[in-house]
Formats: C-alpha cells, structure tokens, sequence
C-alpha cells in the first residue's frame, strides 16, 4: 500500500501511519539488502546505489506528497522508487534487466520510471534532474494547479552549476518545486568540506530567497513534518521551498567503491542514530508494538521481497530485436500533402 | 521514409501570398501556433522585452504576455531543462538559445535528457520540446559566435533536426515540429533572417521527412542545407552559364536524413559535392559522403567532395572570416575537380 | 601611461592621481565615441558592446593591480583593455581586423588579448571567463605567488551556473581571485529583478564565505579604495574577494540594440551621475583643475583616439593565407625514434 | 605528417618489461610525469582519497599529497576552465573527467576556451593542458554513462584528440601530450583499464602523429580504435581461419588523423570496414569513410563499410547493450559484404 494512501484511512491513525513509516522504510531496507546479495551473485549488474541509511528521507518526504504530485529523484533511488509505490517487482525487474522492469530493461538500478506514479527518473547525471523538474513545476505554475514537484539530489549535486541556476529560476519564477537535498556529508569519497567552502546547504539555499531549514534525516516523522509544512506553503502559492536533509549513507559509494575514505567509528555513530530503529523503539516504548508485531513486519518485507525476486527471475526478456524501439515515439509527423 | 525528394514549387501567387522574411515568417509561425494551442509558449534569454536576440520574437510579448513569452535568466541548462520538463508535463514549449555556440552550456539537458528519456523509461516519457537557435558565420562575430555545431546535434538519436533554409520552411516547419511528440531542434543560420520573398499563408505544414530538390539538373549533385544553400544555388547558376547542369538537393532534415534522396540524386548525376558550413573534419558532409559511398558507390563516376570551412575557430577580420567559410568560387572549384 | 605606474612617481600624488583617473576615463569615454562614428560609417564591425557610463569601473580596479597580476574580462571590454595599458592603437586596430591588433584581427571588439600585459580577454561566453580566472589564481596559489587575478563579469552572469561553480571553488581553495561583478543593472534588455529572484549580489556572494561587499560603481574612488582593500586582503591570503560595483551602461546594449526596456529618465537619472563629471567637478571644486586643464585632457584625449584611428587605418591586414597559422602551436611533438 | 604507420613491434623482453594493466600503465604515466615536472598536477572528482573513479590515481595522493592530486566539487565545468586558466599561466594540469557523457558539462570550456584561445588571441595563449576521459559502454551502466562521443571532440579544430588502445600507449602516450603546448584530450575506454600484459619501461615517449598497424593483412583494412581495437583484432583472427586476410589499423590519434596511414593501408588492401562504437550517424566512421572516398577512391574495389553502435541511447539490460554495440561478428560479417 502506498503510504500516502495511509492518511486517509480513519482507524486508529496515529498508530497504523507510524507503522507504516516504519514497514516503508524496513521493506527499502530489506529489498537493498537482497540487491547487495544478488550483485554479488552477478544477477544485477551496473552501478548500483545503496540507500540504506537514508531511508527516512524518501519515506518521510512522500508522505507529504499526493499522487498527482511529481518526483524526480537520482541515480540512488530505489528508496524513492518505492516510497512512491512503484511495485518492487517492477523495481527488482528492472535491475534484472527484464522486459516487467519499470523502465523495461533499458534504464537498470540507475534509471527507474513510472510515468503513471509520476515519478520522473532515476537521473545519473548529477545534478541533471534539477532543470527538469523546475520545468513540471512550471506547468504547473502555468496551469494553475496546485501540484508540488519535488526533487531529491545530494549534497554533491548542490555544487554543480545546474542546481545553482534551478534554484533561481525555481525562485524567480516561484515555482511550486520542493527541492530536497539529501545531505549525506559525502559525493563518493568527497567529504562535504572539500566539496563546499561553506557547509552550511540550508543557509546557502535560503541566499536565493527562499524557504529553507535543515531537518534531521534519521527521524522519519521529523522529516514527514518538514515536507508536510513545505509541501503545504508551496501548494499555497509561496514558491519553491528547500529541505536540507542531514543524512548518511552506510555503505559505499557504489558496490565498486571499497569505502577508503570514512572511518568506522564515523559510521557506527551513525548507525547508531538508525531510523528504523529508532521508531521501532519508540513505537515499542509507546506500547503500539511488540516483537512479534515487529517480526509480523519482517516476514512482510521478506514476502515482498522474496516476490520480487521470484517474479523478476521469471519475467521474460525484452527481446533484443525490440532495441530501435523508443528511441523517437511511434507516431511521426505525416507527410503533408503539399 | 519516401523514395523521392520534394522537388521545390514557386509558392503559388494566390491571395494568401505575400512578401515577407525568413525573420518574420518564423514569427508568424510561432504566433499562429500559440494562437492555435494554449499549451505552446515561448522560453529564452530575451525573447520578450527585447524582442529575441535577432528580432525573431518582437511584438510577440505584447500580444501574448510575460506568461508565454518568457525572458529567462542567463541559464541556459536551467531554461533547456525547464522546457523538458514542462514538456514532460504536457506544454509544448519553445526553448530559444540565441545561438548553437551557447548551446553547449545546454548540451548535457539536451543528450542526456531530452533525447534519452523515451527509450531509457521504456516508452514512458516522450519528450513534446521544440529548441530554437541561430547557427553559423559570416557577420564578423568572431570565434564564440560563428560556428556550425548542427552536425553534432544531428548525431545524437531520438532527436529530430530540421534546418529551415527558404521562407516557406521557416514559416511552415514549426507547426508539425510542435506536433512531433519527440523532441525537435530548428536551426535558423544567421545570415538567413533578412532573406525576403513571397510566402504562401495556405501552403500547410512542411513535410519534415523528405529533403527537397531546389534546382533541377543533369550533371553533378550540390547537396547542402541551411545558410549554404543560397551559395550552392548561386553556384549552380555560374555551373549553369559554363554548361554544366547541377541539381541543388536541400537536406531541410539534418536527423533522420532522407537517405533516398541523396541516393536518388546521385544516381541521376553520378557526381556529388556536399556542402556544409561546419568544420570539415567530423562535419554532416562526411556523413553525407560516407552515405553515398554505402549506398551509391557504383552509381558514382568520381569520388565525392566535401566543401567545408576551414578548420579554424572562425576570424573577426571580414577578409579572414571569408577566407574561412565556403564561398561560391569554392562550390564551383569543387564541381570542376568532380567533372574534370 | 598605464594608472598604476603612477602611484610609484612621487610628485603630488593626490593631484596627479586623480588627475590620471580622470584621464583613464576620459580616454575611454573619447574612445568609445569614436567607435560609435566608425560603427556607423561600417569600418568596425561584428558586435561592438560600449562600455560608456561604466568607465570609472575598470579604471579604479586596475589602480588595485600591479603588472603582475591578471586580468580576464568579457565582451564589453575595450574600457578593461585600454585601462589595462594595451595601447589604443592596438585596441582599435582590433576592431579594424588588422594584423597590428591586439589579437592580429581574429578577436575583434569581443576578443582582446595581450600575454605580455596578463591581460586574457575578451570573452564572449557569459560567465566563461570566470572558471579560466579561477586557474589562473590557482597556479599562484600553488606556486605561492602573492598575485591577484580580477575578473570583469557582468550582473546576467551571476545568473549562470558557471559563476557559482567558480565562486564555490575559489573559495574553497583560498583563490587569490578579484571578482568583479559589475551590476549595470540589465543583461541585455532583461533587468536585473528578472534575472534574479534576489537581487543583493553581494550578499548573496557572500554566502559562499567569502568577503564581499557593493560598491558605487559611479565613483571611481570609491571603486579604487574598495579594490585596493580587496586586492590587500588576498595577497595577505584572504581568499577571493567579491566587489558589487553597482553602475550602469548609457548606451544600448551592442550597435543592435534599439534599447526599447528602459525609460529615458532611468537614464538620464543615471547620466547625472556621471562618474566623468562628477570627478572633473570635484577636481575643479578642489582647485585641482581649470577650464583649461580639463581642455587640455580633452585635447591629449583626443590626440590619442585620433592617432589610434590613424594607425589602425594604415596598418597591414593579416594575409588571408595566414588564416591556419595559430590554429596549434608552430611546435609539434616531434617523432620518437621507436 | 610521415606517409607510414608505425608497425607496432611487440615490447622487448628486456629487463625493464613487466606486466602490468592499462591502468597501471596509465597511473605510472601519470606519476613519472608529476616526478619529472612539479609543473604538472592532476585535479578532477575523486581523483585523490577515492583513488579516481576507475582506480586509476589509486595511490597517487599518498604520494604527491592533495594540492597535486587535487579533489574537486562536483563542477565540471569550473575545474575544467581551472586547468585551462592554471595551464595559461605555466602550470601543466591534467585533468580527469569521469566519463564523456559528463564533459558536456565542460564542453563549452573546451571548445570555446581551451581549443580557441590560442587563435583568437592571435598566437598568444597556447593551452598546455591535458584532459582524461572515459568513455565507451559494455558494463551495463545504461544511458546516461556509456556513450562514445570522442567524434565530436575530434571535429573541434585545435585540440589533439588521443585513444591510446594498448598498455603500451596508456604508458607512454601522456608525456608527450604534457609536452604538447596546445590542448590534448585523452580518452581511455573503460572495457581497457583491466586488459593485462607486458610493458617496456624504456620504450620512450610515444608517436603522436601516427597510427599503427596492430596486424598486417592483404585483402582488407579493418580501421578502428580505442575500445574496439580487441574486437578488430579479434575479427582479424577469425577472418584468418576463413582465408581472410585483415590489416588492422589503430588510429591512436582521433585528430589530427594520420591520413597517409589510411590511404596507404587502402592502397594495399583496396577494401575497408570502419569499426567505431560511436553512433553510427555522424560518427568519426563517416569521416574515415568520406576520407577514403577523397584520398583513394580509385584504389577501393568495395565500398567502405562502418560497423558502429546501433543509433540509441545504450540500454541496461546485458542483452540489449550488446545488441546495441559492434560485435566481433559484425566486423566479420562486414568483411564478408565488402570481400564477396
Ligand atoms: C555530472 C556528473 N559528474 C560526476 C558523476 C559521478 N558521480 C556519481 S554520484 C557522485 C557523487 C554525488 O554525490 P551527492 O550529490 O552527494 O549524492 P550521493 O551519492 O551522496 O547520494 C559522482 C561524483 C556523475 N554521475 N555526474
Ligand atoms: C552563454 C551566453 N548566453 C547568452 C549570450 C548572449 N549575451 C551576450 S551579453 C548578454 C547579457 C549579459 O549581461 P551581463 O552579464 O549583465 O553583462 P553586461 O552586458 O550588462 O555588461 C547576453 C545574454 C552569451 N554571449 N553567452
Ligand atoms: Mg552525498
Ligand atoms: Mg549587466
């Protein structure tokens, strides 16, 4: 069930949402978990990009979103993908290469789509998501309607000069454009002090005039209220809104990168601030759940899991003749008769 | 894709016909589509209170408003991605980039989205854009403004690249180029704009899949598009007067090229000079050659030449910039080593 | 004479001194005009952007530079180039295409060059000379040499991502770079509050961590004192500094430009600052100057242009078949015996 | 220019050959050249404490510390002009984009500074600067990082474009491009980086301005480069066992070309197949094509054929990318139109 969908429900609200924040991020956890296996067994190939770590973020700033909203989102989101509802079969196919894959085949861990969720990639260029998606939230300042576009890239992608002038062109025009940046303190084995001479991304954002703050990352519900009160502002017509989103990665860069640059204790520090963790704690010391609830939520994500694997490895193959397809759309201009 | 080229008519002189220039057709070519559909609307660097940096889009604020004649800032990745975007979202956007040579702070956009996204989501995402922008030399604008980079562009798939040379392809090409669910980029040459003639209001949309055949002829083959064309035309006019007969083929689309065209007319004239205002090295024109040598080779009674510039970040001095660009003479040189 | 030798000549410095601003400006000014004539007349050609209105720019940054130092300009600077100490005669042979140019007729007005003077150009992309600016300071970074390199740029280009690439890095590494924001209030004939969703430049270059601050741009001591300061702090080892000289153009755009987006009383608002007269005032106000001393500037300044013209008019042209030479350098890897 | 290639000698097993990587070869290069020269330095993204994205400065930073081993921001086209600017003022940077599909970041920092800065300040500002890339597909990286677009470089007038194929040209090609005092761009295809075999230490710098003859044939030319040289030669073998006998040709330098050492291997084969992972529309093939069609059109008994990528952005899928790519069997299969 896709999250956003939770709202709405009436029973018990506070409950059944916390724990749905909690099942979204465990099934993101799970699924990568499988991913890093099946790379390992040369199943999914390409550059793959974990989120493990960060699940808060993708789930929390969903939560804010409805389904005629926009995402745009990077190469390291199979998180997002999910969060928004895209089936985890169709995710876990495409990173099989299979014709059921959301971008059937073509486009692998990196490049995941689902035009009918509006989710608009899985872009590889760092920082190139961020033009397109002030474009949707364009048509939509143009057409009036009271849609958010938001977009997730890194603390990396902040220096490129494509962010830059999105965010004054987002700014400038007011555009309805949630920017969420998932500051993960590192772009591969660049520390964010030898990315930016001033760290501060929040700070920075807001020199353009407009809203930005800083949330904490690793607080799932931390973040759903950071994205609900932007989302909220931005649909009320106050322009593009900026959410830092203090955040960390666990694992490597890529599974090429062998992690040289951060140290353990770094990292276990982190991990001790865990998301999934830390609700399922609080929603244990709250008395919502027990170790059994708890373990009833583990055997769904290895349901979901699992299903996605069987399903992939037995989705067909998009045969290879089908290769010049999509590359133009079917219907071309006729030929005028002149 | 036809067998045969258009061969070009004289815009009938009916009521609907009127002298117009190649600037003004292309305005009226945009007006009338944001007349005609409320999703088009027009984005660039000056586009609206200055009028566009040659003039294209003057008048045009006024009658249609900031809303859809859009100034943006000096960012052209942000503006190009923009209209991606918007594109993706339902507009039909025209993106102008005042000129090819500034196109490359866009080009990433451009390859890595816009040309990508349909076949790197499976279909799910074709990209409704239509990019405008000046190309080549010839006033004295010097090394970052005068080069012909249309080849590139015309390189990369999923892309259609059309390159208006006459007025009625200025006025007529924009139309289907909106309709074209994938994205299409309009080369305008600079030295084009002040072109004036007559221009049929009621010609319909341009065929974009077909080159067109200019000039009739017998002899040797000039195959060229945009800002050259005049050149090849003036060329085959002396060719005419020394007694040789030189049929003129307009490519119009630089991506997908009308392969049998160019096939077709080298089979008629058995001699091809390509002409192309770009570098000579990696240009259209060896495209063009390398085509002709895999599907015309036995047709051929002399190997085909290229007429190019010089490979050289084009000059401010006129004399030198003149030296470097293809020149009649040079056409005209080309044809006789072919004949010879 | 070239403004900052000068400072070095003893006599009267604060007479002589402003004297010769004076001048700088004043040249410029006669020189553009001059421009104006031979544009008309069709002798110069291409683009030709004036630099009228905005002389007390580039004439009180370069008191703060020494020979040393670097300078990188945009399209719009014969006024950098003249206060730099490229000749006029080789400025205006430039736009007459001739081989006595200062870029021997290939650069035009938009391209200046002179190696020997460390001046770089004479750019015509907006914004590209900034990331070039940044090497150059970079390569003195590394070799420890106290020099400064200042790059021109105007308001529209701190719109472009390649600014802010540039302001991110040389801050991040301490660049020894002078940026040179001047902010004449349009990029061509979009002003500046439709370029910007937040229009304090300064401000927001300072975002990056750098110092940063507006200056009148009207007022070439004001431009003086500011660059001096700036020019002092980075060879103490500051790191780049950003300078806001907020001033305006008089004339359109380029020769194109049939300037329809600004009022006549902007202009005219404008023109009664006149850095020129206001500075001839003062000097006249103090004593310093007479009708006649300023009808003696007027005469050398004149004299100047007059003998620019005539050079430039009976220099050679480049020879046509010259056309490939610097295509690539004359030396080419020679052939190793394998 | 010379008239012949360079027949490539296997290295001598002399005490100074050791096996090694191209990978290897290419971070010794890079080392030997930062020992010899403090001038040189080498900046780009994760080039220091990740040990360059490819592993090829893996080390380097322990070595020469992080002002010369320099980790950038992610700001292609600031560190690119910053080489530019550092090497017009004496310093002799190395550059290191991650991949070609990235350097359309910097591609207006390329062409319309470091290519053009040397003829438009009329012979003042040569561009000492070296720029490394990747390119090229085959591990599934999908769209967005697996084109092949050195083409497009080599069409830019005053750069030197270098595709060293071998481990030999990945150790010895970068010292003479240091000592080259206009630009150079290297690019390393990313299916080379693990090829392992003996290197000569001493072999000295190598040739810039000619191509090789990697195998010498008789009945046909097989012109390539870069990451296709293994599949060429690969091709070659197999055309043996059939009786076929291929020359093949490594370009080495994509511009300027060796010209003489194409018409010379047509002139004694008089029948080519161009072999380029580019896209096959506008690719440096066309050029090689239109060349021969210019410089030995009455030597060739066949037209020349290409063997590109299919024309789409590559796809994911391990079967899909290699249907997109040249295959060994397509050269074959190419050889076999062009003999029969
Ligand atoms: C334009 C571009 N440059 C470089 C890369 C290589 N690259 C991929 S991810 C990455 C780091 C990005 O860091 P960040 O934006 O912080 O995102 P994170 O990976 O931390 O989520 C780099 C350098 C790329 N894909 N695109
Ligand atoms: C990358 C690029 N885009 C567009 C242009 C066309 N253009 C030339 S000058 C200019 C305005 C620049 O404004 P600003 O930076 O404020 O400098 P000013 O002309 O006011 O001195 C524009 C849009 C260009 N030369 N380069
Ligand atoms: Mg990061
Ligand atoms: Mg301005």
């Amino acid at each position: 069930m896709s999250p956003h969908r939770t709202r709405t429900d009436g029973h018990a609200p506070a409950l059944r949402h916390r724990g749905e924040l909690l099942y979204g991020m465990l099934r993101i956890r799970r699924f990568e978990e499988r991913c890093v296996e099946l790379y390992s067994a040369s199943v999914i190939r390409g550059f793959v990009h974990l989120y493990i770590g960060e699940e808060a973020v993708a789930v929390g700033v969903n939560q804010a979103l409805t389904e005629d909203d926009a995402v745009v989102a990077t190469y390291r989101e199979h998180g997002h993908a999910l969060a928004r509802g895209i089936p985890a079969e169709a995710v876990m196919a495409e990173m099989y290469g299979k014709a059921s894959g959301c971008s059937r085949g073509r486009g692998g861990s990196m490049h995941m789509f689902d035009a009918s969720r509006r989710f608009y990639g899985g872009s590889a260029i760092v920082g190139g998501g961020l033009p397109l998606a002030a474009g949707l939230a364009l048509a939509d300042r143009m057409r009036g309607q009271p849609r958010v576009t938001c977009c997730f890239f890194g603390d990396g992608a902040f220096a490129e000069g494509e962010f830059h002038e999105t965010a004054n062109l987002a700014a400038l025009w007011r555009l309805p454009l949630l920017l969420v940046c998932e500051n993960n303190l590192y772009a591969m084995g660049t520390a964010l002090k030898r990315e930016h001479a001033q760290t501060d991304l929040a700070l920075r954002a807001a020199s353009y005039g407009m809203a930005s703050w800083p949330v904490d990352g690793m607080d799932v519900l931390a973040v759903e209220h950071a994205a609900r009160q932007a989302a909220e502002s931005i649909r009320a017509g106050a322009g593009p809104h900026f959410l830092e989103l203090r955040t960390y990665r666990y694992r490597a860069h890529s599974m090429y990168d062998p992690d040289r640059y951060r140290t353990k204790e770094e990292i276990a520090e982190w991990k001790a601030r865990d998301p999934i963790d830390a609700l399922a704690r609080q929603l244990r010391d709250d008395g919502e759940v027990d170790d059994e609830a708890l373990a009833a939520l583990e055997r769904r994500a290895a349901n979901e899991v699992a299903g996605a694997v069987r399903a992939a490895e037995r989705a067909p193959e998009e045969p290879a003749d089908e290769l010049l397809r999509f590359v133009t759309s079917p219907v071309t201009p006729t030929r005028a008769a002149r | 894709m036809t067998t045969t080229a258009t061969t070009a008519k004289k815009p009938r002189a009916s009521s609907a016909t009127a002298t117009t220039t190649y600037r003004e057709a292309m305005r009226q070519a945009m007006s009338e589509a944001m007349r005609a559909d409320e999703r088009v609307f027009l984005m660039g660097e000056d586009v609206g209170r200055y009028g566009g940096a040659f003039g294209v889009s003057l008048g045009m604020l006024e009658e249609f408003g900031p809303e859809r004649i859009r100034d943006t800032p000096l960012s052209e990745s942000a503006f190009t991605g923009a209209g991606i975007g918007a594109a993706l979202a339902g507009m039909r956007p025209i993106v102008e980039i005042m000129t090819v040579n500034f196109s490359l702070l866009a080009l990433d956009q451009i390859l890595n989205n816009a040309a990508t996204l349909l076949h790197m989501s499976g279909g799910q995402l074709p990209v409704p854009l239509v990019i405008r922008m000046t190309t080549g030399a010839g006033r004295q604008l010097a090394a970052q403004h005068s080069h012909s980079l249309e080849g590139w562009y015309a390189h990369i798939p999923g892309i259609r690249v059309l390159a208006p040379a006459t007025i009625e392809d200025a006025r007529h090409m924009l139309a289907p180029a909106l309709a074209d669910p994938d994205p299409v980029i309009i080369f305008e040459h600079g030295s084009l704009y002040n072109l004036s003639g007559p221009s049929a209001e009621d010609a319909g949309p341009a065929d974009l899949t077909s080159a067109a055949v200019r000039r009739e002829g017998r002899d040797i083959s000039l195959i060229t598009y945009g800002g050259c064309l005049p050149k090849a035309l003036d060329a085959a006019e002396q060719l005419a007067e020394a007694g040789i007969s030189a049929e003129v083929l307009d490519l119009r689309t630089l991506r997908p090229l009308h392969q049998d065209a160019i096939t077709a007319t080298v089979a008629r004239t058995h001699r091809a000079v390509v002409v192309d205002e770009a570098w000579r090295t990696g240009s259209l024109a060896a495209e063009i050659s390398a085509r002709i040598m895999e599907n015309a080779f036995y047709e051929l009674d002399a190997p085909v030449e290229r007429v190019c510039s010089a490979e050289v970040p084009i000059p401010y001095a006129h004399h030198m910039e003149q030296a470097a660009l293809p020149q009649v003479e040079d056409i005209v040189a080309a044809v006789h080593r072919a004949v010879d």
